[in-house]
């Protein structure tokens, strides 16, 4: 693998920061990021890669590569929680499987834009429209987890205070990063060519320092969190690495079925194995309060997206190439 | 100067709003909250999540004649069943309320 | 009128993530933008306004039209809270026409942004300085609508405990809002063009993106805030698109008058019809907390300022045209 | 471990400097406010207002002698009948203050 | 319905963590804790400090049983004594906790 | 001395904005900007500063002249609390005077930033690398101020409940601010002319923006704290002013001898005034809380922040320009 890639790859500004929010927490400094600013970082992110996105997305139209790269990551981000749940089931009860199931069945739209950032840097730039898909892959999991839940939990501790069908699909599809993202893409799909003028430099020029302010905070945060996995033994993060690297070949191995350019072919990956930390615990306190959240946020947090952004983006990379060399034409 | 109960409950944040609706139920004069209070209990260390607004816990304080006490702790106990939290009652002596 | 100058105005970014935060709060999903994050908003629309006015108004210098356009927008901030409270008082009581009064006298920034930006994409510019117009007409209403209050309320029940007439003029003259659009006015005349170059990047090439995610929480606001008014009967909403309407027309004619171009004209409409949601609530509530806030807020927030922000921008507009039709030269 | 009185106040956040500015008259020891309370009485819901920092309640909790306790409740009473709130009293034991 | 101490505490925010580790070992059943408390004691005035985090106090509150409340009150007696604070305490009831 | 200096210097928006803020205060405006907006401004400005110094840094490389001026901030920073500390110790008691000879032995950033920025309206840009040096000059003052404090205090009083060395290095060393400052640093080292472009408009072109905001908020503060030192007498906002002269007058003899250019002389010299508001209280609160935060803070705060700003960064140049000119080479 090309060390060349990882170095590109760790040497970007919103990465670097990264390390830094890991090595503050690591030497005990009281560097902060103090709530709400967390949320505003967030909010931009969301408004900003969806709005993105949808000025793209009306510049592709609903081509025959976009039709299909939206249905094969709603199949993925339905497949995949279910698998992960009789998996996690080895080792866990009912209500932490489904809750870690749909946490690697959604996705994690940081994790994705600093694939689309490492892309950047190779001088690649991926169809807007992907964005699409990523708003398409959060929710479904979700509700897979609960069904999940609902149908192998034993019946008598099932109490049904609090529950409705409804609240569940409202947390699904309804939550505020899915809304935000999907919105501000409609907005973006919308307003078009003229709207993307008007809002560039907020949504593009100083989209990179926003990111790595948020990057910063999620360093603080992920290294804060590690701890929580200490007595959780080898199993889970175990499982917060292969199976992401997994996900991530099933979605390399679909991304050429359905012939994706590479830098496509890269995002749709990361998406794949990507984990959820902000719409799934959200969903999850509400309809599955059983479930241990000190165990699926680290999970996500602490494991999957910090080894996504270092090792993980840039192996996929390398695997799509590889993958290229050996089958050129499918 | 009359002798009241006050009720407190510390419960999740999520199910603050749930906890409101059952006191206006009861008819209660009012309430007061207090959001962003983290804690430790059962369900382990809740200090809240800086990416959401989640695993908080709220803090209700009721002052209330006895018999609305009574029919408060039984209409939160099943919240605190299933999503965790406290609630204690204590004699204090209302000085002013309009 | 045109339709498609209405469209024009719909498909403008920042109105429609006005759009988007009503709809999510519709659909109750729980996006939210949280505290203090709005203030920060605010803070940086009433700074960056300011500023920008203050370097035009520099531009400009004090002309014949500026003295006059301030003037008949101070004279506007006196009489309608005096027609308004009468009108008021049929069905009101003495302190909620009071308070209902000084929030149609007094104006909204954010109305007034919304305005310009409808007017950038006619490609056209309203003079700066009517943002010192804009400063001016925020506090007289509040002082009106006290000393109406003061004279026609029952003297028995006017609790002194607490009121000072100073404290009125503060809240009313120096009160956060007025005093950072009026300074970054001063900063923006005594710095000029030099200091706009210093600040450009910030207080004009990101302005759009700020406001979009300030409608985007006015939205939110908005549409929680219209449940208050359900018990309110027909009076308040009707008197809350009514009253705006009517103000605009008074504003054209006197526009009209004083001879201003277009755009000038729309701006100043504008400021006649919006009503106050920030300074004037602050304000009541020191010096009237006997006036309900669940009647006046509501009312600017969730009735006129949505009713302006889509209809009547673009109808003030068409109004105006018609009129110079008709009457091309005065 | 002297038994005291805790008094337990909660009002209009924009009378909280009034209150502590009476606390300081009375000259009692210390006071300890908690704002950001919101709630529900007679004037009905209090939840904030995201635009400005108005239509909150803050809470005061004064640990004093009775003496100072009927001082305090007396000097809020005209705050409260105006802008409204609750003042409550109950009887603690200090344990521990400098 | 078993009567229980309730120890109120109000330190520096700073100590707020060493309080917490007090009653872990203690081994108390759970703590609530309030953070941005201002208020005024023997060391002037503490409103917080907008440029840092400092400079404000935190508001715990332990339901306990008497033994445990004995415990709290010695180990934080050295906390109080060197950056200031108080500890009262009363009872209650406590109605429901799982 | 060239009053064009100091008009230039006050007309320039940032410094506007500052007054803006001291005037609502004193007028009593509820001009506000509520927590924790000002913790953003603080730390975007430690992050765009730090990342602009090390991509500078990485330009220059470490010359002879980068080293000269690192070791003299390093010296300065020792020899300063040790003699304040004893001017100190004539009026107060031990742990005042260490709590206030470390505020003046450290520097504040946002003196910095406006020196550099009054530079710029005069064409000149200081070299990069002073902001290393900014960084090294933050800390070892903390640890000068605990070791005099130890050293003199009655042995008696001094409560070891609490106290560890490790806890004051790590205050003096690892606090937010340095670690934001000193790790932006590194990263605009690491990721050099390509990183910068990243960056670029978030970290420069919406700084002075983002400045001004930050100072309004610090006038704002200032002219809050100005009221603690009411009962303070003559001795502490006296000291808080000629301290910070003699300082920059030693910083300016100093930069003579290591031959920095005027500009980065202006900026050694400022450093040497400056005092710490933010990371000495944070330290001195956990290792020396028998020191009255009323005191050093207002100091550092109320009088040399708002000193420095309006009259000492011009003075500090005026003196520089006279040195240069009566001994041209040294
Ligand atoms: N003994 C206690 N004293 C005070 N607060 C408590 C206590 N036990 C629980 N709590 C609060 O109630 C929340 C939920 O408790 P639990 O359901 O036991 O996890 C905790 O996070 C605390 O904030
Ligand atoms: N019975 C009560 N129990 C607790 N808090 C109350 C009660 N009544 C009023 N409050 C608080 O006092 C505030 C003002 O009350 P009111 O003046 O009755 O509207 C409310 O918003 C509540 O925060
Ligand atoms: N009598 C009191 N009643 C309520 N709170 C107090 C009292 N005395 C002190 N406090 C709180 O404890 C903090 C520290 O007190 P002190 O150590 O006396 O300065 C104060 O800032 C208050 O928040
Ligand atoms: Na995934
Ligand atoms: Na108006
Ligand atoms: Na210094």
């Amino acid at each position: 693998m090309d060390t060349s890639l990882i170095i590109n790859n760790l040497v970007h500004p919103p990465v670097l920061f990264f390390f830094l929010g890991m090595i503050a927490t690591f030497c005990k400094s009281d560097l902060k990021i103090p709530d709400p600013l967390p949320k505003l970082f967030s909010l931009y992110l969301l408004l900003a890669i969806g709005f993105h996105g949808g000025v793209e997305l009306r510049k592709t139209g609903l081509t025959h590569e976009v039709v299909f790269a939206l249905s094969a990551g709603m199949g993925m981000a339905v497949i995949v929680p279910m698998y992960a749940f009789f998996i996690l089931r080895l080792k866990l009860d009912v209500y932490n499987a489904a809750a870690i199931a749909a946490t690697y069945g959604s996705i994690s739209a940081v994790t994705y834009i600093t694939a689309v950032t490492f892309l950047q840097t190779l001088g690649l730039e991926p169809g807007g429209y992907m964005v699409a898909s990523l708003a398409l892959m959060e929710s479904p999991a979700i509700v897979i987890g609960i069904i999940l839940a609902r149908i192998f939990a034993p019946k008598k501790e099932n109490d049904e205070y609090g529950f409705s069908w409804s609240a569940v699909f409202r947390e699904a599809f309804l939550n505020g990063s899915v809304l935000l993202i999907t919105g501000s893409l409609l907005i973006g799909l919308a307003s078009g060519e003229e709207g993307w003028d008007t809002l560039k430099p907020f949504t593009k020029d100083i989209f990179k320092g926003m990111l790595s302010f948020f990057l910063l905070d999620m360093g603080l945060l992920a290294a804060k969190r590690i701890g929580d996995l200490k007595s959780a033994g080898f199993f889970l993060p175990l499982f917060a690495i292969v199976v992401p690297v997994f996900n991530a070949c099933i979605g390399i191995v679909v991304a050429k079925f359905i012939d994706l350019q590479p830098e496509n072919a890269l995002v749709f990956s990361v998406l794949c194995a990507s984990a959820s930390y902000i719409a799934v615990p959200a969903a999850m306190r509400l309809s599955l309060p059983e479930a241990n959240p000190s165990m699926f946020v680290p999970m996500a947090l602490a494991i999957t997206f910090p080894f996504n952004i270092i090792v993980g983006i840039p192996l996929y990379y390398y695997l799509i190439k590889r993958a290229n060399e050996l089958i050129p034409a499918f | 100067m009359k002798p009241v109960s006050k009720v407190e409950i510390v419960v999740d944040s999520v199910e603050v709003e749930n906890v409101a609706k059952f006191l206006d139920e009861i008819g209660v004069s009012g309430y007061s909250i207090i959001n962003d209070v983290i804690g430790k209990g059962h369900r382990g260390v809740r200090s809240g999540y800086e990416l959401t607004d989640l695993f908080k816990n709220s803090y209700i304080m009721v002052v209330c004649d006895e018999k609305e006490m009574h029919r408060i702790v039984e209409a939160i106990r099943p919240i605190i069943k299933k999503f965790g939290g406290i609630c204690i009652v204590s004699d204090v002596v209302m000085r002013i309320h309009k």
